[in-house]
């Protein structure tokens, strides 16, 4: 039985520097001390405590996010909401947010996984918001070991469990394995939403009065703030008091989504928003702090899952599916009933209050009282010190080495095995990826697309990031990471509209981390200014290392595009015999970082591949406008593994074949230059998409089980059967395979 | 042969979402006299005479028990074979 | 024709069988929740997928005790029809509408797919705008399609013609690779794949339209003779 | 207040792929000695004093049990509330 421990006074705190358990630094406990005017108690030193951690702060990642082009014609909300709005015509908007879920996942994949989902949905529907699909991105150890096989499986299954139950499709994302994930998986959720632009809510506190009330799960000691428990005066029973996981229910959110999107027109709904990290005290603070107002809120009254439950438990848990309203007073019934129709209720936790402050009372006592701007606004901001890894030196000045390949067509083969080209059919198999049936480009593709019922457009999206290229370059490969993004989105005949992103770095306290997280971002930001697609919001996951070893610096960028018109979308795959095959871009000897150097060497070193994102930009633009007058049947853009993969991947799952000959030597087939393309093309089309392009043109598609490229120097061929069989088992066969 | 029996139940702390729903089921039914539904699990193991109890405990906390959430107990009894 | 789609709270592809009903098919449809108790004015009832009370414990087995279930089981006994799919044939399995029961796929994950189905009975309601033996292509969703029942039950559906869709190449184990069954009066159909998920082009594919034009094309005639 | 514990198992004839699987992960962690895995439900009660053993079997074959492929047995033990 769990003995009722006292809580440390006020003295102790200081004293005992508890408040260094909960995350504050000295200082930061003193800028408490100076904000208040005198010593917060414990529940207020926890509050402080997260609402001041990175992950509700940024108070390191603010300095570099200040880089970031946040606003564009289309823009109708940038950062600062629960997600970016952007408008797509005819009085519509897409909303869309990407946010981690890495430490949960390493500690409990399944659950992890899942309410990483769970939470990403509540702040797409929390801004009013259908949410309509979702994307992930994804990076694990090298596959094969029990323990990383463990660890993909049980998040996949945990991203499938949530999405399928909650009825959204999961319609894409990315998988890498890299051996620089091995301690520290990287779960990253994206959750895409539709609403009319009268609907958006902003989650506002808003006038003095009116009901705070609370819809959803009951509260539970989940999750508390780790490092509390940590302190050693907890002893015996650190055990049993050790932060309990967050397990996910999809049936409670699918219940929260429809009965809050029915509030959404209510005239009596003020504000609405959700309770993610730091549940109830960053909800109540923050929607507070922005209206200008204060709550005062009644911890007896909030729904509590467990006896005994102090003020500290219930404000820094993060149970799961819950959300906070600020209601009309007096007629929080006509809410209630809404709510109750979906078998929730809608309880009155506290009050919108004139003064700026966030009062808890508990057994008629106030058990805290803090300005919720010193709690929302005034957290510190850190410029940390930044310094150039000796390893980007070295890499910097290494002589660029040539890899050697023997067999073109067995290193060919082998580079369609590798885990991280291989078909991702194992992982997008266990999700519904039809569900609201308007998915319109399903997983298997560059970008999916779902249209947009009831009108002729159609919305494109995908997640992308090599992080290989970042870590060899963190600049480059920032920008490459936002223009490999949008080369999905033109791949699938749209336009690319903005993106959110997921930055997955380590330790930022150490300088070469920081200037990891600082060089990305600028190279992001510089992507994002001249490909035009402004950042309308994401999410910061720092602290990635295990054994003192940071993850590969991991910048997932999430890109929403538009189609005008369904006619416009394109897939990746060749649709016809006869049809021309062309590339645009130019293949240089690029090996840096590049999927034939990890498979040869296990890690990656050298220079990353150039990028000009100029050339990029008119290229993508060349390429709409192709797609827009008709003359495509296929594009892919040219990723991992280079020419000889792209190729292949656009005969698979057709019966079809290619007959290309390629100016350059075989080795050349798997550099990862950038900012290329695949296209197939009618016949009575080549002359106009020449004119339009520039592209060269490398032969055609067949009707053969066959794929012959010759090259300067050899010729290769591989039957498509073969190659795609490789292709299709690998993933699979790494799943079941004894090690 | 032995008969292994596994119970398996979530830790008390931790939310049991499928017994809330079945919880709601009964009352629906009429049954509200429930006051709580926790649903675990409950694996049956056929297991050769050598098994030692270590081995079992080892069997679980690898491979049939989370014991991230999960609290497990067992028995074991001996089967005659016919 | 005139169809209630019925809402049981998680069913998640409502709003798909409502579309269908509406757009591809061109006829009426309501959203019916739960909790209502009538089926009065409406020709067909579906049962949509999705997962009614989150599947907790078994799928389908909390929603068999909704309200509005027992007027489904009167409407079904009046001889009415009733489309169960995915989650709705679960229910209907699991209020004792149709035998069997599906448990747990043989993989024991989640699938979704398109797959191809074999229409075993094309004289029933729900399939007369099919060929007999037609090969269709239809997405399941699912990870509990796994049909079961005992070998008295099978021998029983082939007797009465009651399996009215085979899988091609079996997904989940499903005995005899059943994918679809009704009741013995052939006015109830439980089906796993989703047909309502195959009725426009720009979403891969128009199979199962047939299913629901099969309906209309009964429900017009049961209206003329009865008139 | 009594605890009630149901036990609920698979019907012997029927497959049970999860219990398959299962035996398969104990085998390739090195523990061959297990013949059979079969894996079946715990369902832990609180229930009122007033429920009887007629209305527990109730509970069970409306909604906790499905007759067709499972079967189940219960035990009922007093909770002493502190
Ligand atoms: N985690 C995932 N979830 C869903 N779909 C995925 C996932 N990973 C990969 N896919 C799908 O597999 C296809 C290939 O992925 P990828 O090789 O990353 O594409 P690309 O290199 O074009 O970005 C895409 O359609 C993608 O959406
Ligand atoms: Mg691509």
């Amino acid at each position: 039985m769990l003995k009722q421990q006292s809580e440390p006074t006020i003295e102790q705190i200081q004293e005992q520097r508890i408040y260094a358990t909960m995350g504050l630094s000295d200082a930061e406990y003193q800028m408490v001390v100076d904000l208040l005017g005198r010593q917060p108690n414990y529940t207020e030193t926890g509050l402080f405590s997260v609402m001041w951690s990175e992950h509700c702060s940024y108070k390191t990642s603010k300095p570099v996010l200040r880089q970031f082009p946040t606003t564009g014609p289309r823009v109708l909300q940038g950062p600062g909401e629960g997600a970016g709005v952007v408008d797509i015509g005819d009085n519509q908007a897409v909303v869309f947010k990407i946010e981690s879920h890495n430490h949960p996942s390493a500690v409990e994949p399944y659950q992890g996984a899942a309410t990483g989902v769970g939470g990403i949905i509540r702040d797409i529907f929390s801004m009013g918001a259908r949410p309509v699909a979702l994307m992930n991105s994804l990076r694990f150890g090298h596959l094969g070991t029990p323990r990383v096989n463990q660890l993909f499986e049980q998040v996949v299954a945990g991203i499938a469990g949530y999405g399928n139950c909650v009825g959204i499709p999961t319609i894409g994302g990315e998988v890498g394995f890299d051996h620089s994930y091995e301690g520290n998986p990287l779960v990253n959720a994206m959750c895409i939403g539709l609403i009319n632009h009268e609907d958006i809510q902003k989650g506002l506190a808003k006038g003095a009065g009116n009901s705070v009330m609370y819809v959803g799960a009951a509260t539970g000691r989940d999750g508390i703030h780790g490092a509390t428990f940590a302190s050693e005066d907890l002893g015996e029973d650190t055990e049993a008091k050790r932060p309990a996981v967050q397990v996910g229910d999809p049936f409670m959110e699918k219940l929260l989504i429809e009965a809050c999107l029915e509030i959404v027109g209510h005239p009596a709904l003020v504000g609405m928003q959700d309770m993610g990290a730091a549940g109830l005290t960053s909800s109540s603070a923050e929607m507070a702090s922005k209206a200008g107002m204060g709550i005062e809120m009644h911890l007896d009254d909030v729904p509590q899952r467990e006896t005994g439950m102090t003020a500290y438990e219930m404000m820094l848990s993060e149970s799961q599916e819950r959300m906070l309203l600020v209601v009309e007073r007096g007629r929080e019934a006509e809410i209630e009933a809404i709510v109750s129709k979906w078998g929730l209720h809608a309880v009155h936790v506290g009050e919108v209050i004139e003064e700026k402050v966030l009062r808890l009372i508990q057994h008629g006592t106030i058990v805290a009282e803090v300005p919720v701007d010193a709690l929302a606004e005034e957290a510190p901001v850190y410029q940390k010190p930044s310094r150039v890894p000796a390893y980007y030196e070295e890499f910097q000045a290494m002589e660029e080495t040539l890899p050697v390949v023997e067999d073109v067509v067995e290193t060919w083969r082998a580079l369609l095995k590798q885990p991280t080209i291989a078909s991702k059919r194992w992982v997008y198999d266990q999700y519904d990826h039809m569900v609201q049936t308007s998915t319109v480009v399903a997983p298997g593709s560059d970008a999916a697309v779902i249209r947009v019922r009831g009108t002729n457009k159609a919305l494109a999206m995908t997640t992308d990031c090599n992080s290989r290229f970042v870590y060899l370059d963190p600049f480059v490969g920032g920008q490459i990471a936002v223009a490999e993004a949008a080369r999905n989105i033109v791949a699938s005949g749209a336009t690319p509209l903005a993106i959110t992103d997921c930055l997955n770095f380590g330790n930022p306290d150490k300088p070469e981390g920081f200037w990891q997280l600082e060089q990305a971002t600028a190279g992001m930001a510089e992507a994002c200014r001249v490909l035009e697609t402004p950042v309308i919001g994401g999410n910061v996951s720092l602290y990635n290392e295990s054994a003192g070893k940071a993850v590969h610096p991991t910048p997932v960028v999430g890109m929403v595009g538009l189609h005008d018109q369904t006619d416009w979308i394109t897939t990746q795959h060749v649709k016809q015999a006869g049809d021309a095959v062309y590339v645009l871009g130019e293949t240089l000897p690029e090996f840096g970082g590049s999927e034939l150097q990890y498979m040869q060497f296990e890690k990656s070193f050298g220079k990353a591949p150039r990028i000009d994102l100029n050339v990029e930009q008119t290229r993508l633009r060349a390429l709409q406008s192709a797609v827009q007058a008709g003359l495509i049947t296929a594009i892919h853009d040219v990723a991992e593994g280079g020419l000889a993969v792209a190729l292949a991947e656009m005969t698979f799952g057709t019966t079809l074949g290619l007959d290309v000959t390629f100016a350059g030597p075989a080795l050349h087939l798997f550099s990862e230059s950038q900012s290329r393309f695949v296209v197939s093309v009618k016949p009575e089309h080549e002359a106009a998409f020449v004119e339009q392009t520039g592209a060269e043109k490398l032969g055609h598609v067949t009707t053969d089980d066959l794929i012959r490229i010759q090259t300067t120097d050899t010729l290769i061929e591989a039957t498509r059967s073969t190659l795609q069989a490789d292709w299709e088992g690998a993933i699979a066969c790494y799943m079941t395979s004894k090690d | 042969m032995k008969k292994v029996i596994v119970s398996i139940a979530l830790r008390e702390s931790i939310l049991d979402p499928q017994g809330v729903a079945v919880k709601g089921g009964l009352a629906q039914l009429g049954f509200t006299g429930v006051e709580e539904v926790r649903i675990g699990k409950r694996i049956e193991l056929l297991v050769s005479d050598e098994t030692t109890d270590t081995m079992i405990h080892d069997m679980c906390q690898k491979l049939l028990v989370n014991t991230v959430m999960e609290d497990y107990r067992f028995e074991v009894e001996e089967v005659t074979t016919a | 024709m005139k169809f209630a789609v019925i809402v049981f709270p998680g069913s998640n592809c409502d709003l798909d069988m409502y579309h269908a009903v509406k757009d591809a098919l061109g006829e009426e449809a309501d959203y019916v929740f739960h909790t209502e108790t009538s089926l009065e004015g409406y020709d067909g009832v579906l049962l949509p997928g999705g997962f009614s009370y989150g599947d907790y414990l078994r799928c389908g087995a909390i929603a068999q005790f909704s309200p509005i279930m027992e007027e489904v089981k009167r409407f079904a006994a009046e001889g009415k029809t009733v489309l169960g799919v995915c989650n709705g044939f679960q229910i209907l399995v699991e209020a004792g509408l149709l035998p069997g029961v599906l448990h747990r796929n043989t993989g024991l994950k989640f699938m979704c797919r398109t797959v191809e189905l074999k229409v075993e009975n094309s004289k029933t309601r729900f399939t007369s705008d099919y060929a007999p033996g037609e090969t269709i292509s239809i997405p399941i969703a699912h990870g509990e399609g796994n049909y079961y029942c005992d070998d008295a039950t099978y021998a029983m559906l082939q007797t009465n013609q009651q399996i009215a869709f085979t899988y091609v190449d079996n997904p989940n184990g499903s005995r005899g690779d059943i994918a679809g069954i009704t009741n013995k009066a052939g006015n109830v159909l439980g089906m796993m794949p989703h047909p309502e998920r195959a009725v426009e082009m720009l979403t891969g594919g128009t199979d199962g339209l047939k299913l629901f034009t099969s309906l209309v094309k009964q429900g017009a005639h049961h209206v003329k003779t009865t008139v």
